[in-house]
């Protein structure tokens, strides 16, 4: 067989490939449609390119093969063709970035009634936190961080006292409200990524990072680690629950806050030194 | 390897000159030794250690490591990679002044 | 050492009067080259088995050792590839292999591959042995430093693969080596295996740096007569530059390898902050993990294009030789090998949007990702375009050039999907990334390495590889390899991750085990399509068609020398001189469809060219 | 240099002769000798190194919320009762440029092949170059009485001593390092081998004058480095 063909069979395999793939994104599932519409103005571009630099090239292969006696054409260069070409790439290439660009601004700037949320990763795990009705995240250090204060807050910080703490990986997000993730690590670098949320940032130790989004379809969702952190990496999973107004409240109303925690913890203390007394 | 050899002649400088250098590099090193000693702070200082040290190093460079006399393909060949430095030293003060806002901004104290 | 220099060559003084090309006699005006500023280079020649080819100082048998020994390593790297592959394919099959096997085994495969197999492959393999050669010098300007680097790096291989019998195991923290994680107990090899994995890499680094030296300052200061910048070929002139972004990347490996191995022995925070692990708060305090990565890809981007350089040049020149055709827009394709170079330091946080970064960078670094990108298409384009009207030979080299364009224009275009910062946030860390990067630098380069052996292996050894054992070598490894890549791009869309040991229960990636199963086993008959090659390198060397000189009538000085292969010293007594670019190919009116580099003007009477 | 000659080459001056010079044939560096080139890349490839050093050092330093030690005190000196900011740096400093002084003018003394005067020099440079590690150990042995290491640092922030030590001690491998070639060369200069063309021991290469000038590039180098050094760590 001409070796034209098999190329030009591999280029119509790849688009008819794309075309009937059966893998193909999740639907999105959060304010971040524009990143698969940045996506899909890349396929058509960078596609549409492929395709034609490929077809063109099998177009060669076929029509300049070699015979004995022809001789190929002498041209060092063509400095017309080499001008247009390079402005017609730079312009697809602008294309590509201006929309690019105009969605990174959004992303990496938070809306102001965005929800802050803690998400604390450890090697492998997750647990949140969330304001209380201050709407304040109470300060933080790692070193007090232990099994009476898991989240490591600074006890003289008031505005911690009333803080939603949740020792599980699963969260509860409101539909339709913007959530600023801030991300912390007490070990090594993790990723918290919904995929169909599409937005991920990862978690470093030593800094608080964050992104944000809005979910807008109430379900359940699985979070995964997408940045290594070590043997358990791939197991390090969670869950969301995106649910509507009420049954959010309903859920964070059983949640414990950080005094209920401490008054908790000194009730066993006082019932252990009774203990101890008698 | 005797390519040297045509041009024998040429590569040595009057001894006045490196004399001169060697003078101006004690006292611009004693300058900079100065401004700790006086403890000026700030812009000034900055401005002033800056300026002696790359007064310093331009010296070296051009008069004792003999860049001034060299061929301009060599001198823009050394010096064009700075570029990638300078670039990096820039960013990294912008990432340096976002990690240290990070711990200081959110609640989450120290590094 | 010193007694046994004798010179064999026999230096001749050069004066203008007795120029022009060997001796062909008629010299006129029009042949003038100005005289040698350079006295002929004094030649240290080997008399034992031991000077000959063990600690050689000629750069073609250093060439050849460091090719073999980087396709050694590389084939270790393709067993672990495997390794990787029955896991993610057929879990049930690969029982024996736990989460820490599987995470060591990517690192090292990460590793291996891009440094100790491309790296040294393309720079100390074909860079040895062809710089010299193709600009017309002797051998490499520092023979003693060259054969040092090669044993360098010898010893960087040795403590690399050291490390699989260290207590722990080799490092499994990924090749980023991203710390705090690389060197905490949660990853394997956190022990000797990191230690040894940075030290392996300082002694690369160091060898690599001898090595560089000397193809830099033979390419700058050692020419031939005649041999202009912009006449030199492109595969001189991409390994040039590689080994230019080497110089001054390598550094950047080489500080935080430095750094983080003083992390783990002594105990400093360069990269560390406060971490608890445990339940225990470790010594460590106040560094930053982000510093590492911005280090690391300082050295990692420029370092993709240590890689993609050399195969970008040397597949032009193939392209253009088999094509019997010059290379569309030579101008074009120096400038836009040394802008890519240039631009390569100023994108090289673009594998740290997610990082956690200062979120601003992304602007900076998507435009000038995406700068980068203009340049790399004008090479893309002048590529087919040299095929556009040529004469084209149909055989394996040209196969492997053709499957070059396909795999690497596939991969750059996901590389522009991922360099657009806001489409990077979706993609990246899942496995579009893994497949974006095999496409553009697992496979595209792997091809010009493969074109690059059928190409030249006349030239090394003097016969010719079997073409029919290279075209079934070659449809093997192109379908194989692109039905591996392309549809793992969708694993990426649907958000599976990589470096997941398994996936196992996740609601939505459950109809991915198929995909998974068929990449495998293509993985499989790929790998084992290249013991193809190793057959046919055993079967030519022994009954091989021998080769003659230039059977590929190229113009370019290596297929010039007096004797094929050449000999120490390339050149017999009397270097070449140049009177043209090496892409005079079907000039109209000339006897041949090609004319030497050497061939002077006056030798060329019928052409109606203008002489370059 | 300014002055070279090259049979059927005119030198033109400035960046026409940069163009002239990178489009010509054989070398493009007209007139520098191989191994002087290979020194200069290899600086360039150097000053990569101390470049990321000193970059890690500015983040490292200006993202800790904790305090950093103050320069002045810690490098200060107690002499005859008053302590003097930064003393012994400041001589080690003027040590180090008096050495790259006697270095290059070893170069100039070299050309003109003299070979007495040269060889001296080259020993004053080794000289001046060992009493700079000298002051340098003592610098170390001082810091690490008062409690300050790698790992840990009773004025402040840990990454002060980590910096400190890993900096200061590339530099310190750098000039020892000189050192010891610098005695190689005096030896080498005294014994005549530059004169005879006396091969190298393992190069084989032929000897010749232009090696010093080679050696006196790495030599200020060292200098340079240290400039910035001075600059950054003990005036900031
Ligand atoms: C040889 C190696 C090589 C090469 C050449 C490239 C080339 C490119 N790479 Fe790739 N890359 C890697 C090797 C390479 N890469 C590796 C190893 C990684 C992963 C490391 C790790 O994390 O482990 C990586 C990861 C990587 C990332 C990080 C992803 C992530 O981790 O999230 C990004 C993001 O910007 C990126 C971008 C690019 C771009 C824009 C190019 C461009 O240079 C491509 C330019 C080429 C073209 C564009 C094609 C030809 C052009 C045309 C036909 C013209 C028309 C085109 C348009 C108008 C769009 N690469
Ligand atoms: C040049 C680089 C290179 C090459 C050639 C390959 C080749 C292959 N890689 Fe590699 N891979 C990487 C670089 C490379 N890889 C890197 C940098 C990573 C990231 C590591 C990390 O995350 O830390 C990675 C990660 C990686 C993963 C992701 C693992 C994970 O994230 O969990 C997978 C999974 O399938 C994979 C598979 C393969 C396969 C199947 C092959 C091959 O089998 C493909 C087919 C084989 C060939 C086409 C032949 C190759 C031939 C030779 C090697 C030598 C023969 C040469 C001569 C005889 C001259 N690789
Ligand atoms: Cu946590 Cu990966
Ligand atoms: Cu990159």
């Amino acid at each position: 067989m001409h070796p034209g063909i098999i190329f030009f069979l591999v280029i119509l395999g790849s688009v008819l490939f794309h075309i009937f793939t059966p893998w193909y994104w999740t639907d999105v599932a959060s304010n971040w449609g524009s990143m698969d519409d940045t996506i899909t103005l890349t396929f058509w571009v960078g596609g549409g390119v492929f395709i034609a630099v490929c077809l063109f090239m099998v177009y060669c292969v076929f029509k300049f093969s070699y015979k004995e006696g022809r001789r190929a054409e002498y041209k060092p260069e063509d400095k017309k063709l080499e001008k247009i070409l390079t402005w017609a790439t730079t312009l697809g290439v602008a294309a590509l970035l201006a929309p690019g660009l105009i969605v990174w601004n959004q992303y990496i700037n938070v809306p102001k009634n965005a929800i802050h949320i803690d998400v604390m990763a450890w090697q492998w795990g997750w647990q949140y936190r969330l304001p209380g009705e201050d709407g304040k995240l109470g300060s933080t250090k790692i070193k007090n961080i232990n099994d009476n204060n898991p989240f490591g807050i600074i006890l003289e910080d008031p505005n911690g006292k009333d803080d939603i703490l949740i020792q599980s990986d699963v969260i509860h997000l409101k539909n339709n409200r913007p959530v600023k993730i801030l991300l912390r690590s007490v070990d090594v670098l993790h990723n918290w990524y919904v995929p169909q949320f599409r937005a991920k940032m990862d978690a470093v130790p030593g800094v608080v990072t964050y992104y944000w989004f809005e979910p807008n379809k109430a379900g359940e969702y699985e979070v995964l680690c997408a940045e290594y952190c070590g043997v358990g990496h791939y197991g390090m999973r969670g869950r969301v629950f995106v649910k509507n107004e009420e049954d959010y409240k309903n859920w964070l109303q059983e949640q414990e806050t950080f005094s209920d925690l401490i008054a908790k913890q000194e009730e066993i203390e006082f019932s252990k030194t009774k203990l101890a007394k008698k | 390897m005797e390519e040297t050899k045509k041009q024998e002649q040429t590569t040595t400088h009057k001894i006045g000159i490196y004399l001169w250098i060697w003078g101006l590099l004690f006292v611009l090193s004693f300058f900079s030794y100065m401004v700790d000693w006086f403890q000026f702070q700030g812009l000034l200082r900055w401005t002033l250690i800056l300026i002696f040290m790359f007064l310093k190093a331009g010296l070296i460079m051009a008069f004792f490591m003999h860049l001034f006399w060299e061929r301009y393909a060599l001198v823009n060949v050394l010096l064009w990679p700075m570029t990638a430095i300078a670039c990096f030293i820039f960013l990294m003060v912008a990432e340096f002044q976002y990690t240290l806002f990070t711990r200081l901004f959110y609640f989450f104290i120290g590094g | 050492m010193s007694e046994d220099n004798n010179d064999k060559i026999i230096i001749q003084s050069q004066s203008s009067e007795s120029i022009s090309g060997g001796g062909s006699g008629s010299t006129t005006d029009i042949d003038y080259v100005r005289p040698a500023e350079v006295g002929d280079q004094d030649l240290y020649h080997g008399h034992s088995f031991i000077t000959k080819w063990v600690f050689c100082q000629d750069a073609k048998v250093i060439g050849v050792q460091y090719f073999l020994l980087a396709t050694f390593t590389g084939i270790i790297g393709l067993i672990l590839s495997w390794l990787m592959r029955l896991q993610l394919g057929f879990p049930e099959l690969a029982s024996f292999m736990t989460a820490e096997h599987y995470y060591q085994f990517v690192t090292m495969h990460g590793m291996i591959m891009v440094v100790y197999f491309l790296t040294a492959l393309f720079l100390g393999g074909f860079g040895n042995f062809l710089i010299p050669l193709m600009v017309g010098a002797r051998d490499m300007v520092f023979p003693y430093l060259n054969m040092v680097s090669f044993w360098m790096f010898f010893i960087a291989v040795v403590v690399l693969l050291a490390s699989f019998f260290v207590p722990g195991g080799p490092t499994g923290s990924g090749w980023t080596l991203y710390p705090p994680q690389s060197i905490l107990e949660g990853t394997p090899g956190s022990g000797m295996g990191i230690l040894l994995m940075c030290l392996s890499l300082i002694l690369f680094v160091a060898g690599f740096t001898m090595g560089g030296l000397n193809y830099l300052i033979t390419v700058l200061q050692a020419r031939t007569r005649g041999m202009t910048l912009m006449r030199m070929p492109l595969t001189v002139w991409g390994i040039f530059t590689a080994t230019v972004l080497a110089m001054l990347a390598f550094p950047a490996l080489l500080v935080g390898s430095l750094m983080m191995s003083l992390d783990k022995i002594l105990g400093t925070s360069f990269f560390m902050p406060t971490i608890l692990q445990a339940g225990e708060v470790l010594e460590y305090g106040g560094g930053s993990p982000i510093l590492f990565q911005h280090l690391f890809w300082f050295f990692g981007h420029p370092e993709v294009y240590i890689v993609a350089l050399p195969a970008f040049g040397i597949i032009s020149d193939l392209i253009s030789v088999h094509s019997r055709k010059n290379i569309f827009g030579y101008r074009m394709m120096v400038w836009a090998i040394v802008v890519i170079g240039g631009l390569s330091f100023f994108v090289w946080a673009h594998h740290m949007y997610v990082s956690g970064m200062n979120p601003w960078f992304g602007f900076f670094f998507a435009t000038t990702t995406l700068i980068i990108a203009v340049p790399t298409a004008m090479k893309v384009y002048n590529w087919v375009l040299t095929l556009w009207r040529g004469n084209i030979r149909l055989n394996t080299v040209m196969l492997w050039c053709l499957g070059f364009i396909v795999t690497f224009v596939n991969g750059g275009i996901t590389g522009i999907f991922l360099g657009n910062v806001t489409v990077d946030v979706p993609l990246s860390d899942t496995y579009f990334v893994i497949a974006h990067f095999h496409m553009v630098m697992g496979i595209a380069p792997l091809m010009v390495i493969m074109g690059a052996v059928y190409h030249w292996f006349p030239l090394v050894t003097g016969r010719m590889l079997s073409e029919k054992l290279g075209k079934w070598h070659f449809w093997f490894t192109f379908l194989g390899a692109y039905s591996i890549y392309f549809p793992m791009h969708y694993l990426g869309f649907i958000g599976v991750p990589r470096r997941y040991f398994e996936m196992y229960d996740s609601p939505y990636v459950t109809s991915a085990v198929g995909m998974n199963e068929f990449i495998s086993t293509a993985a499989f008959i790929v790998g084992a399509a290249q013991f193809i090659l190793i057959y046919n390198i055993i079967k030519s060397l022994k009954t091989g068609k021998p080769a003659g000189k230039n059977p590929w009538q190229a113009n370019s000085l290596e297929w010039l020398t007096p004797s094929v292969p050449p000999e120490h010293g390339n050149w017999g007594d009397r270097l070449p001189v140049v009177h043209r670019w090496p892409y005079d190919y079907s000039v109209p009116g000339a006897k041949e469809d090609f004319i030497t580099q050497t061939t002077p003007p006056s030798d060329v009477t019928n052409s109606e060219v203008e002489k370059t | 240099m300014s002055d070279l000659k090259i049979e059927g080459y005119e030198f033109k001056p400035g960046y026409r002769g940069m163009a002239e010079d990178t489009g010509s044939a054989q070398t493009m560096f007209k007139g520098v000798h191989w191994g002087k080139a290979m020194m200069w890349i290899f600086l360039l490839s150097d000053t990569f190194i101390f470049s990321c050093f000193l970059i890690s050092y500015m983040k490292g330093r200006g993202s800790t919320p904790v305090e950093w030690p103050n320069p002045s005190e810690v490098f200060a000196l107690h002499v005859g009762g008053v302590d003097v900011p930064l003393l012994l740096i400041a001589i080690m400093t003027f040590v180090l440029i008096t050495s790259s002084g006697t270095m290059a003018l070893a170069v100039k003394y070299g050309y003109e092949k003299n070979r007495k005067m040269c060889g001296w020099l080259i020993l004053a440079t080794a000289i001046g170059g060992l009493t700079f590690v000298g002051m340098q150990a003592f610098e170390w042995s001082k810091l690490i009485h008062e409690g300050v290491r790698p790992w840990e640092n009773p004025f402040g922030a840990k990454q002060f001593g980590s910096f400190f030590f890993m900096i200061t001690g590339f530099h310190g491998t750098h000039v020892s390092i000189g050192v010891i070639f610098l005695f190689i060369y005096a030896y080498k200069t005294f014994a005549g081998h530059y004169d005879e063309r006396k091969r190298g021991w393992f190069t084989s290469i032929k000897g010749d004058y232009v090696e010093i000038e080679i050696l006196g590039l790495y030599w200020h180098f060292v200098d340079l480095v240290w400039v910035f050094i001075f600059a950054f760590f003990y005036l900031w």
